[in-house]
């Protein structure tokens, strides 16, 4: 019933691709295919496995918006930096984290990428420029903000982008830090996730009617909104904004319209409970982001069902080899509570 | 269904005596108040983020916008400062609020509005104002909450004149706490603790209050003091157990309130044992076991046979991964042998 | 020099009366001069006896904003309330407060309208709706909010009105407080009083060149402009926001541009210490509220110099008086010191 | 020309002696450390409201941006929480931060970053990120601050882990504090003391370091130990100035450091006097006081001959009539005769 729809879709579902892929090489359009299939792959892995309890950690699936991390990343250079929230794995695996230590860290491994402290919620690796990331909804917008006063500093040829949800926009400190950024015409992109929910409040409980876009721009900043299931036009939008940071000429904040098909948080997808249509979800799995993406590059014959077993078998070998690692890995010690309290 | 559901589920709890009374869970005790202060007073509100979601707010909250009203039960935008300052606001006009976090920690962005406005405006207005609210969060532990999910801050708030804060322990003072939390004309934090929340005990149905500011004896006994509130009286009360099958008998006492403290029941209780462990939820420093523990050394001086000991946790952050969280919170045994240590000493 | 006014007035000047006069009985033109001539009247004996010492709190004069309290207030009842930042003392006056209790309290004597608790900065007297203030930025904001909120639920027919500064917007709780206002749609005000400064640093060391009331509006709310100078403007501006709150339609946002002509703390002017120009303010001082106000007033032939003679002779008579009676009041005891930290 | 500027400018202090060094007023201290600190380090920056104002911080960044420019030296919006969240990614990201503040009542706003993330990030990222970064605040005091502008909040911070805090009580250690704080790979709360900075004293004038968590002996005397920091050193010199008078010698202890605390210091005074007088410029209760009196309960227990006494703030908010501030803070007075009643019990 579309009328339970309180969130419809609003894109263009697979004819958005063709403006954007002549710019692409067909190498580069699988090459984001496999970004986002493989992250759905280890989601889905995750999921399947959490109710076993060997991962004792919170979990924020980011299945349904995998376009959106790896089209944002996509754009970025390997120095670039990636802040986020709570929602971290797109961001993680998209910037280039590595599989084996998270997994390590979500079964609370020492080899885990912050050593059994920080958990899924923290899922940081400065080696990939995955920067920083906050369990406290906006926590991480500042000092996103911070890294970006400190490249301007330093001249430093780099930008960063700190992904956020909807809700984030709620907290002043966003709209503290967008200010600030905008004052000081810093490197950065918000990337900000509208999902329409924060946890199961929608964002009409929380929000006037207002237009998160022109919000942001009122700051003083470009603001611009994209598809967030079509991969090419989110890599286009967040390259012009990456391009308008190193010229140095400031933030730009992008609103990216996305769907997610799983609880906040947790395995499974908790719709029934009522808070949002079933129909809503069914809507907007009709335009999932790998989905419509593989429709495009089979329509463009990029792509074969072949050739997406024999990644969907690559990567699941994998996963799986990663999941034996983490979980052959070692526990921490008590010695290891006490390390890094303060930094010498 | 938060994530650490089913570690609370997992919980195992004494089971009470029914011929006691009517036995319900403390979010059943919780979710009771709340009720009977919407139903009994016009002025009392219900806010937070997701108290009208299907989860409630850990089921505290499960059903009462479909009895009060979207008007007084209402989901919050993210804005926890101002939220507390609307809070403190509607509070200063007439209403009644109950804001409600899933974690203490998101108190911490609300500080400002809580310590300088909230807990000061009737000081300031020379009493033409009062600022009666209640702020209610549940501290989190286990399950991976980490450094930012699962602080306990009640420690920081103790130097913070003209606010209360309780923490109950049981679902007989969860209820009776919460009343008298909405009914008083202070701002007053309750603390929670998210592994009580399975907790099983007996409640009378109706209207009841817990006093606030008085403390109350869990067990009696001649031979050390053991004081805390919420969930280290569960730990507290293990541990006595456990010590009195070695001959060993505990005074434990569940200060209910941790500010203002009845510094009354904690000296006289010093007076008998002559030895005082302070157990606590949060950081050892500075916090609730500081506290208690200078006030043995200022007030009870006389009576104290042996050092104080505070067991709670060290001056790290919690970490997020199940084994350093084994080591780093404390637990029944750790209070049983340094009871042990101070008897035998 | 022109070239070294930052912050140019941008209003009409005595030009700007004449639309709103028509609607006002001479009599009710009058007693807005006069209301405003008190508060200067008021502000400069403080500022005259300041150096004594007597008067041991901060201060915060309203010199040169005074049109922009006496013409908010003016379109308010008696059972409306006002919440204000530090910069109390125009508020506290026009919305009626007591002078005696206002100068007993700058004496720090126990009949001053906190008991000697508060000060200058905390002038609040719930009688006649001055309802609360705090002395942290952006602090009173959602308390302001909150007691719009009582009123909605309790259907009562009054509204809110709370004073504010140009640095109060960039506080995240200012963000906030629009957001949740505008989603409640709850009877508020929010009464930006521009001038410009925070303290001794210039707006644009602090926000990109952004439209302060577009930023309002971009959280969904009617956000207006008024001269500040213009007491009618004023006034007629803030009833119709106060209409549109009465009328269940929610919040406005006004900004209203003004010019302090003193120090933003203490006695006497400090732009000789350079952080704004000396002449940005003289340039200010020639469109003076008070000045403006009775030129208009005395070209339209309802104002004699005679009568304002009349007039400061009688508020300096009640000045006196007040003065009198606070240094005559007793001071408080320590007993006084431990009544109030809780109510009972 | 803050509004109590002439207040502080009345305060009388002891010259110190200028055959023992160049003497320089407590802001001058201040300003040189920021001075050198910025020249010697391309890394450090100073931020804060109205750093680059003709008032300049009370003094203590005049000439600061003209010398070193305004990309290093810059006034903010007036958004506290960012700009703590700003400082703390700019620390994390290769520069030294100095984030200045008029009073520590508007670093409440950014507890989440102070507390939930600069202290906590070190330990959540394993190591890989250092905090290195300065969080300066002045106490207010006098002159109607009132509660709004004259909290000390040390004690609320006291059981954070990941945090220092540094208190001076002198010039000497305003710079040399301040120098180790901007060097520290941690964040580190730097809390002066308003009444504090008109006074003289010996200050080196190159670069030097005070060490962070070591206390330090003002004095030295068998019957009692006064222990503090800040403004409380100040109180409590002059009452063991009136103490000596009388034949009573009193240790005064300089925590310097307030965390982490130097215990070695306390226990070894306290293992000479017994006697133990914690004297804070903040509430009594859940603070500083409470955490010097619980650990000589705790660690130097055998020594203790008498009740621990505290000398604070009463539990009541701030009042701001003048009157009434002298009812509210302790003096020497105070200090000296709760000294003489622990010598003679
Ligand atoms: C300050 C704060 N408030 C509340 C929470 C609880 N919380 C965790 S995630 C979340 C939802 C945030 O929504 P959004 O920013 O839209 O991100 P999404 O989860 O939708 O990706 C909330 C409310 C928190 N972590 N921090
Ligand atoms: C949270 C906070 N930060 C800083 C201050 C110090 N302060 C007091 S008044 C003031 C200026 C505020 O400017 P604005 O809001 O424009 O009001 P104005 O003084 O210009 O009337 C500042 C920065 C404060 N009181 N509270
Ligand atoms: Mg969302
Ligand atoms: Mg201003």
């Amino acid at each position: 019933m579309a009328s339970n729809i309180r969130y419809p879709y609003k894109g263009q579902g697979d004819q958005g691709f063709d403006v954007f892929a002549g710019a692409h090489a067909p190498d580069a359009l699988v090459g984001l295919y496999r970004a986002m299939l493989r992250i759905r792959l280890i989601e889905e892995e995750i999921e399947r496995r959490y109710h076993q309890d060997q991962m004792k950690t919170p979990i924020h699936l980011v299945i349904g918006q995998e376009a959106a991390a790896v089209g944002c990343c996509s754009a970025l250079r390997l120095s670039d930096l990636v802040y986020s929230s709570h929602r971290t794995h797109g961001a993680y695996l998209a910037k280039g984290g590595d599989l084996k230590m998270m997994l390590s860290e979500m079964h609370c491994r020492i080899n885990g990428c912050v050593g059994s402290r920080g958990g899924s919620m923290h899922l940081i690796d400065k080696a990939v420029g995955m920067a920083g990331t906050s369990a406290i909804v906006g926590g991480v917008v500042p000092i996103a903000v911070g890294a970006a006063l400190a490249i301007q500093m330093k001249r430093e040829d780099r930008v960063v982008v700190v992904f956020i949800g909807d809700a984030t926009t709620e907290e002043g400190v966003m709209a503290e830090s967008l200010n600030f950024s905008a004052l000081k015409k810093v490197p950065i992109v918000f990337f900000c996730e509208n999902n329409f929910y924060s946890v199961q409040s929608p964002l009409a409980t929380r929000q006037p009617a207002r237009d998160i876009r022109a919000w942001a721009e009122s700051h003083r900043m470009p603001a611009l909104s994209v598809d967030g299931v079509n991969v090419l036009a989110v890599r286009d939008t967040v390259s012009k904004a990456v391009a308008h940071a190193r010229a140095g000429r400031g933030p730009t904040f992008i609103e990216v319209p996305v769907y997610r098909f799983r609880a906040h948080g947790g395995a499974g997808d908790d719709s029934k409970t009522g808070y949002r249509d079933v129909a809503e979800r069914a809507a907007w799995e009709a335009v999932d982001p790998l989905l419509l993406f593989r429709q495009f590059l089979a329509r463009t014959a990029q792509l074969t069902d072949a050739s997406v077993m024999h990644m969907e078998a690559e990567i699941a070998s994998e996963i799986a080899g990663a999941f034996e690692h983490a979980l052959a890995s070692p526990n921490p010690t008590e010695a290891d509570l006490y390390r890094h309290v303060y930094a010498d | 269904m938060p994530w650490d559901e089913g570690l609370v589920n997992s919980l195992v709890y004494d089971k009470p005596d029914p011929s006691e009374g009517r036995v319900v869970s403390y979010v059943q005790a919780v979710n009771e108040a709340l009720a009977l202060a919407l139903d009994s007073d016009p002025e009392v509100f219900v806010l937070g983020q997701g108290v009208d979601d299907p989860t409630a707010m850990f089921g505290t909250t499960k059903g009462l916008q479909s009895k009060f009203g979207s008007h007084r039960v209402f989901d919050t935008p993210l804005s926890e400062e101002a939220m507390m300052g609307v809070s403190a606001g509607a509070a200063m006009n007439g209403m009644r609020p109950v804001y409600m976090h899933n974690r203490p920690d998101f108190v911490l962005l609300a500080f400002n509005q809580l310590v300088t406005h909230a807990a000061k405006f009737h000081f300031m207005d020379n009493g033409q104002t009062t600022v009666p609210m209640v702020v209610w969060a549940a501290i989190g532990r286990g399950w991976g909450s980490g450094a930012q999910h699962s602080q306990a801050i009640h420690g920081m708030l103790l130097g913070v004149p003209g606010l209360k804060i309780v923490m109950p322990s049981t679902p007989y003072d969860a209820k009776g706490l919460l009343l008298s939390a909405i009914l008083d004309n202070n701002p007053v934090c309750l603390f929670e603790h998210r592994w009580l929340m399975k907790k099983d005990g007996v409640v009378p149905e109706g209207f009841y209050r817990v006093p606030i500011g008085k403390g109350i004896y869990r067990r009696r006994g001649g031979d050390v003091t053991i004081v805390g509130a919420s969930h280290a009286i569960e730990l507290g009360m293990q541990a006595a157990t456990q010590l009195a099958g070695e001959g060993i008998e505990a005074d434990v006492i569940d200060l209910r309130t941790v500010k203002p403290i009845d510094e009354q029941i904690v000296l006289e209780s010093l007076h008998n044992t002559g030895r005082l462990v302070v157990v606590d939820t949060a950081w050892m420093k500075g916090g609730l076991c500081a506290e208690i523990g200078c006030l043995a050394a200022e007030k009870g001086f006389p009576d104290l046979k042996a050092p104080v000991v505070r067991i709670g946790l060290p001056d790290v952050p919690a970490p997020a991964g199940f084994t350093l969280e084994q080591f780093y919170y404390p637990d029944a045994a750790r209070i049983a042998s340094a009871v042990r240590g101070l008897v035998r000493s």
